[in-house]
């Protein structure tokens, strides 16, 4: 008998392992940002930031925060050698005109279709897209990041989304903390599953169509 | 080249009248022309249009309101266009209450119509919020084989906006991400008053680093002086 | 009996008398050039050249020429402190969104509804539009520059052009070597003729309807 | 940040192949990359199209032949798409001959047209060519009570630009008015090569004085390197 106990930690760390040297990625705020903690050495992402800069650098030291220099969640950042800014305009150009490889995003819901819904519960809460329409419509590859069960037992990955969608059959990879999954053709794929977890727990808690793919393999994230 | 009047924030905000649709610059509070922002609360002003990132930070228990959050709370606005209100609960809870109308807009598409406004386009072709609430009673067009949202162009009255440096011809340089939508208020409103914090000689900008031309600039407050 | 003569100087001059400190003012290739020459000391006014300028100055000392400083036609020329440079973009964003006052180009052919040729004679010479039919569009105040008569002693202003338009109703002012025509309601209106010429003789020599304004002055320009 | 490739003229030029779409920098020669073009024509590369703001100069006589002028001369282009080719006769000569087709778009749509294919925008909503030969074909779009024209985005498949200073890592820095048509045709093709006059380390360009970030530049050439 398998116990879920939620883990941030590895989905960040399997996150990571996508992005060759010289890719472009934004991170959305939360679970995403994480994720810049665990890209391999050997390995060089750009990281783009929505507000207007490329090449987003470690937060600064204690003291050091630049009243002119925030990320999109309005913390303060730092830019590395080689980075540039922009206004927005031309950031979300970037954005909607592909040259953001990787956008790395939270969820409220995502679906099988390749749905995502992460800005608005009508009537309860409602903070806004703001960026991450743009950022699912235009970059290449689309992650969504998630715990893989509600506080309830729920699970996040559904058939239909049934919030107000942020994004249209845009997401291409969903990596939760159970395992990381490819949509296409209307269905999660399994490609890898994180032990403890079995390709047979993680099918007995996805309530969506589900493919456990041929190869399927276990990875130590 | 021709100098702008200099003159302080508390005529800048007066310059702001009620029903004007007045574009902010800034980003959850990272170059916003505060000094501005805080006259206008103290003018009493209301029933302003609001085009604007977000609505910036309210986090009174934390001591922490950013950008345009005080006007949020002094009920400047009837209506906001804006990407987020997350961290603005007041925001949230005018809009329930049914005080201010809402309209979220996806970053992208509000930074190009507000750009589209300034440089005389109608709108924008987009394909941001196809298939999402956004697309609710907007047109689409066919373009080739693919699909756009046509998003209209957002022109204002008064762009409040603020930069590291002005030059007094009203030549304008933002410092790193307190850039964000600055520029793009600058174009398209009918009055430009920038917020700056440093003023120099005509001149004294290399023109390869202007952000801003001069044309775009109507009036120059210093930053720090009511 | 008057003898007309061709005299693109006082057609410069008197363009030049339109504007007032502030304004911002491009001005085409070849006659509108000249413009620049006799505005007024006390008036500030500044040029905006739509190959990325705002602040064009006079032309540099021989020798002094930059290689990266041109005008819309390619002539070495140096920028006012204060100037700006920016992309194609941008100055034509400034054009098309109305933040020049006044435009000034020369006509193949301009007619009595404000539409104006200069682009194109078909299967003869064709230079392309260039940066003109949006300058036409987007410019607050159209002014057409043009020597009244052709070589052939034709009118230089139509009941309608016969050439591909560069713009369609957007002239407001045409400035000939006789007079200063404004366009309203289909018609040109004499507002100011120029002496020797007179009233009666730019009737006579004008083959579109034109109108005598109340109070129509000579101008020494 | 990742450092590009730094490449002779010559191995650029062999990246363009027949039937491609080149998007080239430049106004009438100014911030043309000279060096680039100069061994394109030497590789006789032909079919291709060509985006440029002009056909620049061609005067043998007076021993003007400036930008893109080479090229056309060397029958490279079966395309052009320009705002203006009347100071390259041999352009002219080729469209009245049926050798090359050229096609005549206003300075600011042919500008806008590019950023709209390297911002992910679907086309443009311009007043500018309506009454004019230029809206035949085209789509006409209502927004409010105006009548917009729709041009659609222009992508292509090579970009060769000029640059005055690019950092090893392909942040670029353009001098004065040769700027222009630059910073849009990098970001509108899939393959993008400038030329510069300097190339400096990677941190040597102040991050708020780039003009071209260095995401959209793929190969780095040294002016003067054939």
């Amino acid at each position: 008998m398998i116990e879920y106990v939620e883990n941030k930690e590895v989905i960040a760390r399997r996150i990571a392992r996508f992005f060759k040297t010289g890719d472009v990625v934004n991170l959305g705020i939360g679970l995403p940002t994480l994720v810049g903690n665990f890209v391999p050495a050997d390995v060089t992402v750009i990281l783009q930031s929505e507000n207007g800069l490329i090449g987003l650098g470690p937060a600064p030291a204690p003291g050091a925060a630049d009243k002119d220099l925030t990320n999109a969640g309005a913390m303060p950042v730092t830019i590395l050698p080689g980075g540039a800014f922009f206004d927005s305009a031309t950031s979300f150009g970037i954005i909607r005109g592909g040259h953001v490889d990787y956008t790395v995003l939270g969820v409220l819901e995502v679906d099988q279709e390749g749905n995502l819904a992460n800005y608005k519960i009508p009537g309860k809460m409602v903070p806004g897209m703001g960026g991450a329409m743009d950022l699912t419509t235009g970059s290449r590859v689309v992650i969504a990041a998630t715990t893989h069960l509600e506080k309830s037992g729920a699970s996040k990955l559904k058939r239909r989304c049934l919030l107000p969608l942020t994004a249209a059959r845009e997401v291409n990879i969903v990596v939760t903390d159970v395992g990381f999954f490819e949509l296409l053709g209307g269905r999660f794929h399994l490609v890898e599953y994180f032990p403890p977890y079995t390709p047979d727990w993680i099918v007995a808690h996805t309530d969506a169509d589900l493919v456990v793919r041929e190869g399927c393999a276990a990875c130590e994230c | 080249m021709v100098e702008k009047p200099v003159i302080s924030a508390a005529q800048a905000a007066a310059m702001v009248k009620p029903g004007h649709v007045v574009h902010v610059g800034g980003f959850l509070g990272c170059g916003s022309p505060d000094g501005m922002i805080a006259e206008l609360v103290k003018s009493g002003v209301t029933g302003l249009t609001l085009v604007c990132n977000d609505t910036a930070v309210l986090d009174e228990k934390n001591g922490r309101v950013t950008g345009v959050a005080p006007l949020v709370k002094a009920k400047a606005f009837s209506r906001v266009i804006v990407s987020h209100i997350g961290t603005n609960p007041e925001t949230q809870r005018q809009m329930n209450a049914g005080e201010t109308e809402v309209t979220l807009v996806p970053q992208g598409t509000l930074a190009e119509r507000v750009r589209a406004a300034g440089f005389g386009l109608g709108g924008i072709l987009t394909p941001t919020g196809l298939g999402t609430e956004v697309e609710l009673g907007k047109q689409k067009i066919l373009v080739g084989d693919k699909v756009f949202l046509l998003e209209e162009a957002l022109p204002g009255d008064v762009a409040l906006i603020k930069a590291a440096k002005a030059d007094k011809a009203g030549n304008l340089v933002f410092s790193k991400t307190a850039r964000n939508f600055n520029p793009l208020m600058a174009t398209a409103c009918k009055l430009v008053i920038v917020e700056a914090e440093e003023l120099v000689p005509v001149g004294a900008i290399d023109p390869d680093h202007v952000h801003t031309p001069s044309i775009f600039v109507d009036y120059i407050v210093l930053a720090g002086r009511p």
